[in-house]
């Protein structure tokens, strides 16, 4: 066993070194500001795929709801800004100065009250993981103590996504309904627009999505890994060896969900708005995607599944707009049937393997090999 | 297009530059007849506008793009950004057909300050944080001279800030809410005023419709709407609003809406339901017996384009309030119908949207002319007071608030799907995005 | 206004919940079928809805070109055709993926996510991005009025008949026919009913395609009451999977009960509040008892 | 009633599922210490008995007290924490561990969230595991995936991943099926070793087993209790004869 371990810590640690060479040293060189910005938008969803990796590939439970926290973190920062763009001398068009425009369009004559904590950025950090936590632990809780799971579950938080979204876009005075918060300019006074910005703001970003990779990879190798393993094949064994499972999957569902909230705080800062066009079923079926094309379970994969579907799906709305559906069909149908463990899966079948077989014959041991097949669960 | 290499050409190219304001509608004459064309109209040289460049050579590139915008001897690029796929795609083709229309016509006629236009079209797909990064591309990667674009105002609102930003150019089609002006931003169809003011005193002075029931799907366009309406009717035609519903984006169930309808009688049933509900709306209507024969209904979001989902059948008897309608008599329609049609097949409609698309290139070229520039401070410095007689609408002019100014018209829905214009503003209407009193 | 015309409209008020009960309940019960059956959510459910919608809007279409004199009778035969085209569909994707996928129930999701896709692309690509509508025949057209000011709409009467009689003949089909013993016999223990020679592999794909095929069928009501697009399944499966989780997906009576219950909180909220703020308030309740009873209204109650 | 004697007492206990009793109106009392038996044909409700002891199964009415608390409305894990163990019919270990993991996952610390985050596996575990593995008789295969065991290695490890726990109460299901009979004798040895000082109830079929290792059995026939008493007067109680020959 810790032979295995040993291996699988240097293998993850080199992974994840070379990703962060390639995230901080290679793609800003490479790119200009502009796609180094996209790159930045991505990896706010590689928070999501990486708590997908934890809740889905680790824990065995299916969320398809993920953008309702995604949406809910980057609406707690959207809102924090936008009331920074609202200051009394740029509003002062509107009838009552001082508000955001779309509750001015509304004829909402005073910030409503959920709004003024937001006015404090200490408040508005605290709520962009807070706020998706609460209610992920709130659905969990519901769920996961009456052992409801699987697809049950999974369209539950469809539900949830749905609910959210006619929400949003139902109470518009309060949210900026279906157009969502636009014209985020300032971060406390600085300018998140300008390109000196951006690259801040992706470093930023790159530091604390390897920071979530870290802290998922030390759960993973915890006690509390290794039982989100068992649970998700013998659910009943933990439960009548006296873990509380559903404490268990509380606690991961809640972690994905702060990280996706985190996400979406980076999202709207380097984007610049936050819609409902997040929170609904299509985009949160899409964030399961990245993870299952990375491997759900691989932290790292996860994140290389992010970038390239999204920089395919860049590119081919602008070169060969009606394939993209297709190829996007063709990427869940595929990988579900013939990859089920995506791009990482891939590559520890082929290529780590080989490698492993070539050592270990250079070696004349076996038990490298036997450790890998544990390594690949 | 190469440089002219001979006086003749050159006398001729500046024949075409003269022209184009008063025989645009010629364009899909044949190349040579078109040019036998205007070779014997040039003598007459009359200037639809004033300060319209009549320089013999081409301005060299360095004095008409000075930043950097793409911009060649022989090219300008711009930028079509809607969506092709996606929820919206629906509403959003035909606008990309116009603005390619008329930029293939312009292209036709020598193109602007002597470059052909190239367009670079994005897909927006109907969502909203995709057009901003599209928005992004065009403007930061691509340098497009101008942008035509957006369909609903969410996405307006999503390429705003970017177009502010970077200081792009941007042409918008659709009818909208109003509330909002940027300098980066021409808004080539109607503010909401200019299409609801007109038609609710047409309600009350022809049809004597004293009682208003407003419905509209709920999002800003149509709140803010009927938010106008409502002031409208209860403090200036000292009438009564008895019902104002919203109902969600895409909702089909609009039974309970009927009852309420048939509990209140209203003299007029004011609506703003846009897309697939729209559909299930007017069938419901039809369902719950309240039909045009019955009932006035004037709506704010019926155009050719919708006919072929919502049925002539279903939308027999009721009333459009647009600027545009297919239908339309006058000259300049009727070639841009056919130049359509021909472009894009016979059973090709279009809608009002359709044609403020069209109007965004045209504008463009017509301000890029006068400012002898491409440069996005000139252009949007020469913009106001450009006036398009070839406008298939008919006579518009570009106000300073960067809205047109147009007619609105009143027009009523026949049961082979078509238009029957049955009222007109007398004059253009002044676009007012921010209306004092209606707020 | 007298009392008359207050009772006609409480009584269109009446039929205008029993018709959105009927909408919902057309529209969950392929998905329930399914699901009972396989524990297999079909996320392509919406697109099948709209392979019927087509169906119908091709068969009048076709109609008008080469025999206008059918207007009055094509649309039952559409009908029937709507669900023979989602029902063979239904039996090729199953064949092609779902079967594969059985022992990974989650993976179901998102292969029938991925077929949903495709299909809508394709509507796009050979039919058009344009909503379209039928041609109907008159008699699906207007109200029915009895007495003079209470108009019943004759499509939702059509709906209604519609879902009574499919609901009742997927009814008697489980509690009478071969198929259903089997489908009874595999839910309740499917190694069980394996060994004793029933063919689950078969019933499995009978059962989908069936559910499929009642989708196909709803969609082709729904061309009553609005149009079709590309996109339209992704509006109807909301609906459809409200419906099925609120009830319990475990027993169809959890479907009915739950779309009835659905039906009447929004429609009365509709009549008495504000459309939008129904379905938030519909919603809103739908979620509170969710966190109450998350596994439904009607959850089996066996030995697991 | 008060049974601060029994380590399990068992009153007027029953469930059904849908209309059918599974279990009806059972009394049943474990003594500190004692190994029983329940026999019975298919469908007795043998395992649904287990099943409500460990709380896989709610009561519907009933009480089952051990250690004089009750339990009917506790959750699973907690009674497990109280002290019973349970092993399921089918050999229920992750098979993708090694049998050091499963045996370490089962060590009874850090079984909070945040417990089982800050969890090391410290001397006083591996300490554990070794002696527990050996216990039974896996000692030389703490390595080895618990998925290449063999059927009856298998059931051990279950045991073992148990008596990591120190339970007072083992509830056994089939604990012997799929062994050879070398195993048999093995895993009798061994049952009789660990409830030295811990109750242990078993289901099992193989009346030879059954003779080896029991001084008390209950029969039981649908849902209810049919006789109990030594294994000598059970084969000779009539109503017992009938129920296993008679139908």
């Amino acid at each position: 066993m810790s032979m295995f371990q040993a291996l699988n810590k240097r293998y993850q640690l080199i992974s994840l070194f070379i990703l962060a060479i390639l995230l901080v040293v290679v793609l800003p060189l490479l790119l200009d500001i502009f796609r180094l910005n996209l790159i930045g938008k991505y990896l706010s969803y590689a928070f999501v795929a990486v708590g997908l990796v934890m809740v889905w590939g680790y824990g065995g439970v299916l969320s398809l709801g993920q953008g309702v926290f995604f949406g809910l973190g980057g609406y707690a920062m959207a809102m924090f800004l936008k009331l920074e763009a609202s200051d009394p001398i740029t509003t002062k068009i509107q009838s009552t100065p001082g508000i955001p425009d779309f509750m001015d369009w509304n004829q909402i004559t005073a910030l409503p009250l959920m709004w003024h904590p937001f006015k404090s950025f200490s408040f508005s950090l605290f709520a962009v993981v807070a706020v998706p936590t609460l209610l992920a632990w709130i659905v969990s809780f519901a769920m996961f103590k009456r052992r409801v799971g699987g697809v049950y579950f999974a369209i539950i938080t469809q539900a949830v996504a749905l609910i959210l979204t006619v929400l949003i876009i139902g109470q518009q005075g309060y949210t900026g309904g279906v157009n969502g918060m636009t014209d985020l300019k300032t971060l406390l006074g600085w300018d998140t627009r300008t390109n000196g910005a951006k690259y801040i703001l992706y470093y930023v970003c790159v530091a604390l999505l390897i920071g979530s990779i870290l802290l998922c990879r030390w759960i993973q190798t915890s006690k509390a890994g290794t039982l989100l393993l068992a649970m998700r094949d013998k659910e009943d064994r933990v439960r009548f060896s006296g873990y509380d499972v559903a404490d268990f999957r509380i606690f991961t569902f809640c972690l994905a969900a702060a990280l996706s909230g985190i996400g979406g705080a980076l999202f709207t800062l380097q984007v610049g708005f936050m819609s409902p066009s997040f929170v609904g079923i299509v985009p949160s079926v899409e964030m399961v995607i990245f993870a299952a094309v990375g491997g759900r379970m691989s932290l790292i994969g996860a994140v290389y599944g992010t970038l390239i579907v999204n920089a395919g799906k860049s590119f081919f709305s602008e070169s060969f707009p009606d394939l993209w559906l297709f190829l996007m069909a063709g990427l869940f149908i595929g990988v579900t049937m013939a990859f089920p463990m995506g791009l990482a899966g891939l590559w520890e079948s082929f290529v780590v393997t080989r490698w492993e077989k070539y050592r270990s014959k250079a070696k004349g041991s076996q038990s490298d090999k036997a450790a890998l097949a544990g390594g690949l669960q | 297009m190469s440089e002219p290499k001979n006086p003749k050409d050159l006398k001729e190219k500046s024949a075409i530059n003269s022209a184009d304001e008063l025989f645009v509608s010629s364009f899909d004459l044949h190349a040579n007849n078109r040019r036998r064309f205007l070779q014997g109209m040039s003598a007459l040289s009359i200037l639809a506008m004033p300060g319209l460049s009549f320089s013999a050579d081409k301005l060299p590139t360095d004095k008409v793009n000075t930043t950097k915008l793409a911009v060649t001897d022989t090219e300008v690029i711009v930028g079509q950004l809607h969506s092709s796929t996606g929820t919206m795609a629906i509403s959003e083709t035909g606008s990309i057909q116009a603005e390619q229309l008329a930029i293939d016509q312009i292209n036709a006629m020598g193109g602007i300050l002597g470059r052909k236009i190239k367009v670079i079209k994005e897909d927006g797909a109907s969502d909203w944080p995709t057009f901003a990064e599209k928005a992004k591309k065009l403007l930061i990667n691509d340098h497009c001279a101008a942008v035509f674009g957006c369909w609903t105002s969410a996405s307006r609102k999503a390429v705003l800030p970017v177009f502010e930003k970077e200081n792009g150019l941007l042409y918008y089609p659709t009818f909208y809410e109003g509330l909002e002006q940027s300098k980066n931003v021409f808004y080539t169809g109607q503010e909401a005023t200019q299409q609801i003011i007109y038609s609710l005193d047409w309600a009350k002075k022809e049809k004597k419709a004293k009682t208003f029931f407003l419905i509209g799907s709920d999002y800003i366009w149509p709140r803010t709407s009927m938010k106008i309406a409502r002031k409208h009717v209860e403090n200036f035609q000292k009438g009564t609003i008895v019902g104002e519903e919203y109902y969600p984006l895409g909702s089909t169930n609009f039974g309970s809406l009927m009852n309420k309808i048939k509990l209140q009688k209203p003299d007029c049933i004011y609506a703003a339901v846009v897309g697939g509900s729209n559909v299930a709306f007017y069938k419901a209507l039809k369902a719950a017996g309240i039909t045009g024969a019955k009932q006035l209904l004037v709506t704010l979001a019926v155009t050719e384009d919708e006919m072929t989902g919502v049925g002539g059948d279903n939308f027999a008897g009721f009333y459009s309030s647009m600027k545009y309608f297919q239908s339309l008599t006058n000259d300049n329609n009727k070639k841009f119908v056919a130049a359509f049609k021909a472009k894009y097949g016979k059973n090709s409609v279009i809608g009002d949207v359709t044609q403020a698309g069209y109007l965004g290139p045209w504008l463009w070229k017509a301000a890029c002319e006068k400012a002898n520039s491409f440069d996005v401070d000139k252009v949007v410095a020469a913009s106001p007071g450009i006036e398009l007689k070839m406008a298939p609408e008919g006579y518009v002019k570009l106000d300073e608030n960067h809205h047109l100014w147009s007619k609105s018209r009143i027009a009523m829905g026949m049961p082979d799907g078509t238009f029957k214009i049955v009222s007109e503003s007398p004059s253009l209407i002044k676009p007012d995005p921010f209306p004092k009193g209606y707020q | 206004m007298n009392f008359s015309e207050l009772l006609n409209i409480g009584l269109m008020q009446g039929f205008a919940g029993l018709s959105l009960f009927a909408v919902l309940l057309l529209m969950g019960l392929g998905l329930a079928i399914i699901f009972g059956q396989m524990g297999v959510i079909n996320m392509a459910h919406g697109e099948f809805m709209t392979i019927g919608a087509y169906t119908i809007y091709l068969s009048s279409h076709l109609t008008e070109l080469y025999a206008p004199g059918l207007k009055q009778i094509y649309f039952p035969f559409a009908v029937v055709l709507a669900f023979f085209f989602a029902f063979l569909l239904g039996w090729l994707v199953e064949w092609v993926l779902i079967r594969h996928l059985y022992k990974r129930a989650l993976d179901t999701l998102l292969a029938t996510w991925g077929i949903s896709l495709a299909m809508q692309q394709c509507f796009r690509t050979f039919i058009g991005p344009k909503e379209v509508s039928p041609n109907l025949p008159d008699w699906l057209l207007d109200a029915w009025a009895p007495v003079p000011g209470l108009d019943i709409p004759r499509n939702g009467l059509f709906v209604l008949a519609l879902t009574l009689f499919v609901t009742g003949a997927v009814l008697l089909a489980l509690s009478k026919s071969r198929w259903g013993l089997r489908v009874r016999a595999t839910v309740s223990n499917r190694m069980m009913a394996n060994a004793i020679g029933i063919d689950t592999s078969k019933t499995d794909r009978l059962t989908f395609a069936i559910g499929c095929g009642i989708a196909g069928m709803a969609g082709a009501a729904f061309t009553t009451i609005g149009s079709t697009g590309p996109t339209s399944g992704q509006l109807y499966i909301v609906d459809s999977f409200l419906v099925v989780t609120f009830g319990g997906a475990a027993s169809l009576l959890g479907t009915v009960v739950s779309a009835f219950g659905i039906a009447q909180t929004q429609s009365l909220a509709e009549f008495f509040l504000h459309g939008s703020m129904a379905k938030v308030l519909t919603l809103s309740l739908i979620v509170v008892i969710l966190m109450m009873r998350p596994q439904g209204l009607f959850a089996s109650k066996v030995r697991r | 009633m008060s049974n601060t004697d029994f380590s399990l007492a068992i009153e007027d206990l029953t469930v059904s599922f849908d209309g059918f009793k599974a279990i009806d109106q059972v009394n049943l009392y474990i003594d500190r210490n004692e190994l029983r038996v329940i026999i019975g044909p298919n469908g007795a409700g043998k395992t649904t008995l287990l099943d409500l002891i460990c709380g896989k199964t709610r009561a519907a009415a009933g009480s089952i007290k051990f250690k004089n608390i009750e339990l009917t409305k506790m959750a699973e894990f907690k009674r497990v924490r109280l002290g019973i163990g349970r092993k399921f019919q089918t050999p229920s270990i992750y098979e993708n561990l090694t049998v050091f993991q499963n045996l370490e996952v089962s060590f009874p610390k850090g079984r909070s969230v945040l417990g089982a985050l800050a969890f090391v596996c410290d001397e006083e575990v591996q300490q554990r595991v070794h002696t527990v593995a050996s216990d039974v008789l896996l000692g030389d295969r703490l390595q080895l995936q618990a998925g290449l065991l063999s059927h009856g290695q298998k059931q051990w490890l279950e045991i073992g991943m148990l008596l990591m726990q120190e339970p007072e109460l083992l509830l056994l299901d089939e604990p012997i099926a799929g062994m050879s009979a070398k195993e048999r004798d093995q895993t009798a040895e061994l049952l009789k070793r660990i409830c030295n000082n811990r109750s242990v109830i078993v289901i099992e079929h193989d009346m030879d087993f059954v003779k080896r290792i029991a001084s008390k059995v209950t029969v039981m026939h649908q849902g209810k209790i049919l006789a109990e008493g030594p294994m000598s007067k059970i084969q000779s109680d009539p109503r017992v004869i009938e129920v296993y020959l008679g139908h």
